[in-house]
């Protein structure tokens, strides 16, 4: 039944100790705390897992093992993207959130748990600096809900049902949404014209029942929507919300969307200081200006400036607690729980690094990284861009004129070491550079993707 | 430390990090487009602090000296919360550029060690719940209620009565994310109150089913600390009714090897890997969530399944009635590969050990609390209790006029946790206390010792305990601005705005 | 925290980690020895305390918080410790396997990384110092002092003259040290006390020298922050007796790329990487000390060195006339690669950055200081120092009664460093600052603030100074027992069997 | 002159900033700070140095490139020791040193630094249990420095120039001692006799000038000394000390040498918790009983354990500061300066988390895995063991009569990813094991000699 040691992890196992506790709660033994589990629904034995590795160093070589049978993103030539992005991180976001009070910390009060607070805080802020918009929210769990729950409110704040999507999504964040607000809402999908909205089928498209009018920039495939503004007037005028899903990466250079007429901004903070987790590494904002409307139906937690009674000091708390399903259960907006708060400060940490000119550099970097390659992939013989629009990070490649599908050169490419894309119906590649990806790495991938399809 | 807001700390010109520069080249490839990014371009930089890197790190290093980590306290009072010890050896091992630098669309041959870890989690979780297969996509136990109640849904709605089944049945001391969860996916919520020994209430439940029950919702045991011992027959009623029964085990660290939800009858249940199986709580988040589910509700899980072919793990998107993506990917990864190396490292008889010693610790905390004048355990008195139990001060209140609240923020000033937010408000003045296996006698006896103590000082020097904290970084914090929208801050340009424009 | 001496935390049977166990064949074959082994094995286990390992980390973590590190604080206090910024990112790059599971003994192909870090530091540093090889094998700056002097032996015994030199000159402020080693290595010491401004005695060397002269071993700028503006007389001078020069270069940091050894004719000079290249002080070591000499001393260089053969790196051990190994293989390795990494992340134009601010820093310092009433700085009045300032309080002291001490360990409540061991004690109630170029000006400022609201409590409210600290985890400590060999205690048992055992 | 921004690591150099500062206190440029620098030793221009890399992600990319060209212990299977030993370093001991706290102070007082002290003293406690002794310093550099201030101390303490070394020992070490001493001290050495001391030549040589009887125990073949408190007597009768030089690794199993008359142990303390750091992870203890005599003479920082002003408060200082060369320059005991102090807290926190059972444990291990590699590596055909001495973790192997000299095997096993040990004269092999190598190891390493040397 039992291990034949103490285990570290497990103190009180100590037998005497375990005598002294039974004793002292006037226990013969552990079998009695469990008198209400009936014995029919009682495990016989023991459950059938694997032996355990109990020395620490046998345990430590057998998972580290595993993982070094992966490949990672530092030993290739990496040009994925489509959701996950491979930006520098600092050395200092690590550190920070590496440090064991708040990697362990949890729920606490703003009284222990000041440094959190504060720290959340002062995320939310410096996103709203990035984003002209003042209020953000202490991170939900990624971008796809971030958009789901933006649409949601949307749909609450109208009262109405009518989503317009005008820009390239991701399909599984059409996926996310669709399944999500599909009680109470319904999804309309303009085709893209020339990479961006279709702004004539965009103005059929909105109407009286039109909640929300849904732009994704840059959209899945990089594009860089340029009506934003007349999207946004076209939302305003129906009556609906502009709502408009962005990646923060670039707005130290670029016009971020609330400037344009966005009513609700969201997305994932991924690019923001962490690190690709095999896709795992994600947190939502939602930013909105300072209505009430808008912030009461937020689900998630709100921190906010409070004073004390200490006159100048900052204390911090929840901004409109009873919005929460913490507070109000179903009555609550959505739910909330457990969701991104590290990453949250990551975020935090990384702005606070980056600075104005940092974010303003990068953004550069990147729109310059992304034109270079626009430029040498469309001069490989056989590819050509999939549209003309101005994009950031991502580019999308039609094989259709070459000699091989997007397909088979992601295969070709692969046995040569290099990761070129992600593969997109229609036979093209989604392209992905950033600030890692540089000038000759991009050289690199259109000549030996030159040297693939010609030998094909 | 009296440690400014970042903003304040900025000096015009300070840069923390270089970042990289754009080759003439790329510089050349923009220039042509400039014509038309020019009206993109953002005229005024954002007001991003400007900070020297070591002050950065300055910043960040003294405020998380004002966090309270569970490594640094004993974490008893985090009720319901399951503060167990996250073993370091699991952060060295995934700090490794194998985990944190990998994409998740990459060449299935190039991520065969990430995709094992995936497949092995799921079989252990799959053997601990008794469950047929595990979604590991979403990021929380909220989230993983949420793909739950999705597959709910749609399995209802495969059968042909979606339309029909439009409530969902949840017990008052059930995780308020399922009520929430169901009403989000368009369900009627109906909760079911105690019975007067605080148990679930069984004849509530016959009263409440009907053929509009798409589903029960329930945790067991309860955040009382209190097993439903009806608990198949609450799945039957339900299942009579043609609806599904989905297990909250956020609680089910005292069940580890005792009992799994397979044996109760469930046909969906959900884990919080963050605490059931030891990933750092993360200063609220990312956790993980495991969605386990029955045979019949396999073509319903949300995202692509990881299959092993012969000695490869591949990855299935072939999943025609699947609820859709819930989440980016594939989930949380590094805290599923914590969650992996804490199984192994305590294997069956470990789990066992885990549940026995986190119900040995509750029952002795129990004891030693209920010595403590003015200290109760509402329902179901005199049971023992599985792996928490949620108490209350209502004697120590109607004698002294300090509540729970009051307590709670004057135990910070021993170094100690005390959570004061408890939904529901049914017990009043109510603490949650759960001691898991982590604490040794010794830490359980200290943490008694105190809350005893400022029990103690509640009648002797109320004044001390209401006017808490004395020994905190920050004082006692106001409440006017936070629900008033006037004057709510919520980033510090707002401050700036309300508070400061004069 | 009050945290318990870790002994005092001891539960029998408690286990902190579980190790590898041998197998059968292994036990048996170590059954077939026990006959010879048993009278070697331990008959008691050792006393050492027994906790679970959440408890081990809980201990650790909380004292780590305990310790105030330069990340915290405006390390200005600690002056003569060169207490700059560290940057985050060279830890994230020394904590690879590739450096941490590395063995000196690997086959060469395998420790090519590390090989060309070393010689590529190597050529830095010989650059920055403008000397011919640089040894990088020794732990600390004293220890390449000793490294040096064990040279300067060898060198003049190799020229037939061991015998006759046997005194080394140095200054009273140069650091301690220089003479000790110098005496560790069987010379007379000759310490030459400064001149009536402060400057070391030109006259006074002219009058030390003498054919016994084995070496001048000197610090410049000295602990004062004063420039020799004669250094290159001192050496000549030494020179001339046929005696070699050795440059303590401890306090490099305001003079790099602003002046070399080599320009001063030194024969060998030593840096502390951990001082002004930026490695981590850990607490007290490892550092990490280079040794840099000029040709003439080439022969006589410790240990192996690190040749680039075509486009190999190999390590050569035929070195004939070495002094052989002053310790153990290459270095400390990890922080020859943090060296390196913060001179690449800098430059030649960056280091003289650094140079310039550090002085800049200093001036603006001293200037601020001089403010206070009285504060003052001994020696070449009105003159520029380069990047510290030994201060005095003699003035307070004399006014107040309230001594350097009382001021330093009364900072400490401020959350501030202040170093009160200012070995020699030449100057009154002593405070030497030193603020690098990792602090801003309104860190500067700040310090200062805090600085003279001290000075000013000396006269306002000298009882709270007295009494300090107020605000630390421990409060006043005496120093009764650290002296008396009947009371000290230097070990647990120890304090067990003379304080307890009654 | 400059580089063109603002550096992250230098906030001061902002423009406007060091404006300010100049105008602050009076000077015109920064040269005037120089003026004490006569022109003709200032550097003309720029260093010669390679450009920047500015850019925090491009500086990490090129050293951790070159770092990557090593292969570590972790991806071959390693058999060398000779002073670096692959010990398991528990995640804990890396959690604790990486610490920021603890990583980047330095010499604060016992107020603000009250936890160095405390972890510090601490290790000092735990070492003392397992030698059983009451007194150890704070980290010197490493074993050897210990080493040879260990035998200075005992010629300060006897008066006496002797020092007769009876094991067979580092050769490095055996370097350093000799330089480190010779101005004032001679040494003997007594070759071995089948791997320990030859009791009779030992006896023959220790006299009235015999300062220390220096033993190594394991030898650096690892052999255990059996006759330590035969030598230690001898010593003793002879008015000598007994110097034992050490590995603490194994006294969890092994009687520490002061039971056996050893007066100084000292040794190095890589072995228990610091990683292998290319060789450059020490730090070195010494040893001794509570008697002043020998405590005044040590020149490391010794931390104790004192009161404060409130009654039961535990404080820490420095003990007989005076000793030092900070106190007394060239009159102190040899120097002390930055030594160890982060290893001293690393070996700390592994005593404490091995625990007593821990430490017996691993002892256990140790001992029969080296009598099973000693068993194994025998019975390869051609191989012979060097002695027939009890050995912990390390055996030399005699290659006189295989096929292949022991160079040779080593090129030969290195071809097959393995690195079979350190390559003694004599043609010989030194072979360790640690608890990281498991027999499986062995028999691969076994049957790999055995193949190779068929095939030759």
């Amino acid at each position: 039944m039992n291990n034949p040691v103490t285990h570290p992890y497990i103190p009180n196992t100590v037998p005497a100790v375990r005598e002294e506790i039974l004793a002292a709660v006037g226990a013969a033994d552990i079998e009695e705390f469990y008198a209400d589990i009936p014995s029919s629904l009682r495990v016989q034995g023991s459950l059938n897992l694997p032996a355990p590795l109990l020395s620490e160093a046998e345990l430590e070589r057998h998972v580290s093992g595993l993982l070094n049978k992966n490949t990672s993103t530092r030993e290739a030539l990496s040009f994925l993207g489509a959701g996950t992005y491979n930006h520098y991180v600092p050395s200092v976001v690590d550190e920070v959130i590496g440090r064991s009070e708040f990697l362990t910390a949890y729920a606490g009060e703003p009284y222990e748990d000041h440094g959190r607070f504060q720290a959340l805080f002062e995320y939310q802020s410096m996103m709203g600096e990035l984003l002209n918009m003042d209020v953000v929210n202490v991170p939900t769990y990624d971008g796809m809900q971030a958009t789901a729950t933006a649409l949601a409110m949307a749909g609450r704040i109208t009262g109405r049902r009518g989503i317009v999507l005008v820009s390239d999504a991701n399909p599984d964040l059409v996926s996310k949404v669709t399944d999500y607000v599909r009680s109470f809402m319904d999804l309309t999908i303009i085709p893209s014209s020339n990479g961006t909205a279709d702004l004539a089928a965009a103005e059929q498209a909105i109407g009286a029942d039109t909640a929300a009018v849904w732009i994704q920039t840059p959209s899945f495939h990089g594009a860089l929507e340029e009506q934003g503004a007349r999207l946004a007037q076209l939302a305003h005028d129906a009556g609906a919300l502009a709502v408009v899903g962005t990646d923060p990466i670039a707005y130290g250079a670029l016009t971020p969307p609330a400037d344009w007429g966005a009513d609700i901004v969201c997305g994932d903070i991924q690019s923001l200081g962490i690190h690709q987790w095999f896709g795992g590494g994600r947190g939502g904002f939602i930013a909105v200006h300072d209505d009430p409307t808008f912030v009461l139906e937020m689900p998630s937690r709100l921190f906010g400036l409070e004073s004390t009674d200490v006159p100048g000091e900052y204390g911090f708390g929840d901004v409109a607690w009873d919005r929460t399903s913490f507070a109000l259960r179903e009555e609550g907006k959505e739910w909330v729980g457990t969701a991104a708060a590290l990453w949250g400060i990551a975020a935090g940490v990384y702005l606070a690094s980056m600075g104005p000119t940092g974010m303003a550099e990068l953004g550069e970097t990147l729109l310059a990284r992304t034109a270079y390659a626009a430029q040498q992939l469309a001069s490989v013989d056989g590819l050509e861009l999939s549209d003309s629009a101005l994009h950031l990070r991502e580019i999308a490649v039609d094989f259709s004129n070459a000699s091989l599908t997007s397909t088979a050169a992601v295969a070709a490419l692969r046995a040569r070491g290099i990761e070129p894309g992600v593969v997109l119906p229609g036979n093209r590649l989604l392209v992905c550079v950033t600030e890692q990806v540089t000038a000759a790495d991009i050289d690199t991938l259109a000549a030996t993707l030159t040297a693939v399809l010609k030998e094909n | 430390w009296d440690e400014p807001i970042i903003f304040e700390l900025s000096t015009p010109g300070e840069r923390g990090i270089l970042v990289q520069q754009p080759e003439p080249a790329a510089v050349d490839a923009l220039a042509l487009r400039e014509d038309r990014l020019a009206p993109l371009r953002r005229s005024d930089a954002p007001a991003l602090p400007e900070l020297a890197q070591m002050r950065v790190v300055r910043h960040y290093l003294r405020i998380s000296q004002e966090n309270l980590g569970a490594d640094f306290n004993i974490d008893i009072g985090q009720g319901t919360c399951t503060m167990k010890y996250s073993p370091k050896v699991n952060e060295t091992i995934i700090r490794t550029p194998k985990l944190m630098d990998v994409h998740p669309h990459q060449d299935e041959a190039s991520i065969q060690g990430v995709l094992e870890i995936f497949w092995r989690t799921e079989r252990l979780l799959a053997e601990i719940s008794g469950m047929a297969r595990v979604s590991l996509q979403t990021q929380g136990g909220s989230a993983a209620i949420w793909a739950n109640i999705a597959m709910i849904r749609a399995y209802h709605e495969a059968n042909g009565d979606g339309g029909v089944r439009d409530e969902v049945i949840t017990t008052i001391f059930s995780h308020p994310s399922n009520a929430a969860c169901a009403k989000a996916a368009g369900y009627k919520v109906i909760t079911l109150m105690p019975d007067a020994n605080g148990y679930p209430d069984i004849d509530a439940l016959r009263a409440a089913v009907s053929p509009r029950t798409a589903a029960l919702m329930i945790t067991n045991p309860e955040d009382t600390g209190i097993y439903n011992a009806k608990i198949r027959e609450f799945v039957d009623i339900v299942h009579e009714v043609g609806g599904l029964a989905a297990y909250d085990q956020a609680n089910a660290n005292g069940i580890l090897g005792i009992t799994r939800a397979s044996d109760a009858g469930f046909d969906l249940c959900h884990f919080n890997l963050h605490k059931t199986f030891s990933t750092p709580h993360a200063s609220g988040g990312p956790g993980a969530g495991a969605s386990c589910v029955s045979e019949k509700l396999v073509p319903f899980l949300p995202g692509p399944t990881i299959e092993k072919v012969g000695e490869t793990f591949t990855v299935n998107h072939n999943h025609p009635q699947s609820v859709g993506t819930v989440a980016p990917f594939f989930g949380v990864a590094p805290n599923v590969v914590r969650a992996y190396a804490w199984i192994m490292a305590l294997g069956a008889d470990g789990l066992r050990q885990v549940a026995e010693t986190a119900v040995l610790n509750n029952n002795y905390l129990l004891a030693k609390v209920l010595e403590i004048p003015g200290a109760s355990a509402p329902y179901a008195e005199g049971k023992r209790r599985i792996e928490q139990v949620r108490y209350s001060w209502q004697e120590l209140f109607e004698e002294t006029g300090v509540s729970s609240e009051e307590i709670g923020i004057r135990m910070s000033d021993f170094g100690m946790h005390y959570w004061t937010s408890h939904h529901p408000y049914l017990v009043p003045q109510p603490f949650t206390l759960e001691p898991t296996e982590s604490y040794s006698k010794s830490e359980i006896d200290e943490y008694v010792a105190v809350l005893a103590h400022v029990a103690g000082e509640a009648r002797t020097n109320p004044e001390i305990v209401r006017t808490a904290p004395h020994n905190q970084t920050v004082h006692h914090i106001h409440h006017d601005d936070l629900n008033d929208p006037a004057r709510w801050a919520i980033t510090w340009r707002a401050y700036q705005k309300k508070h400061l424009s004069n």
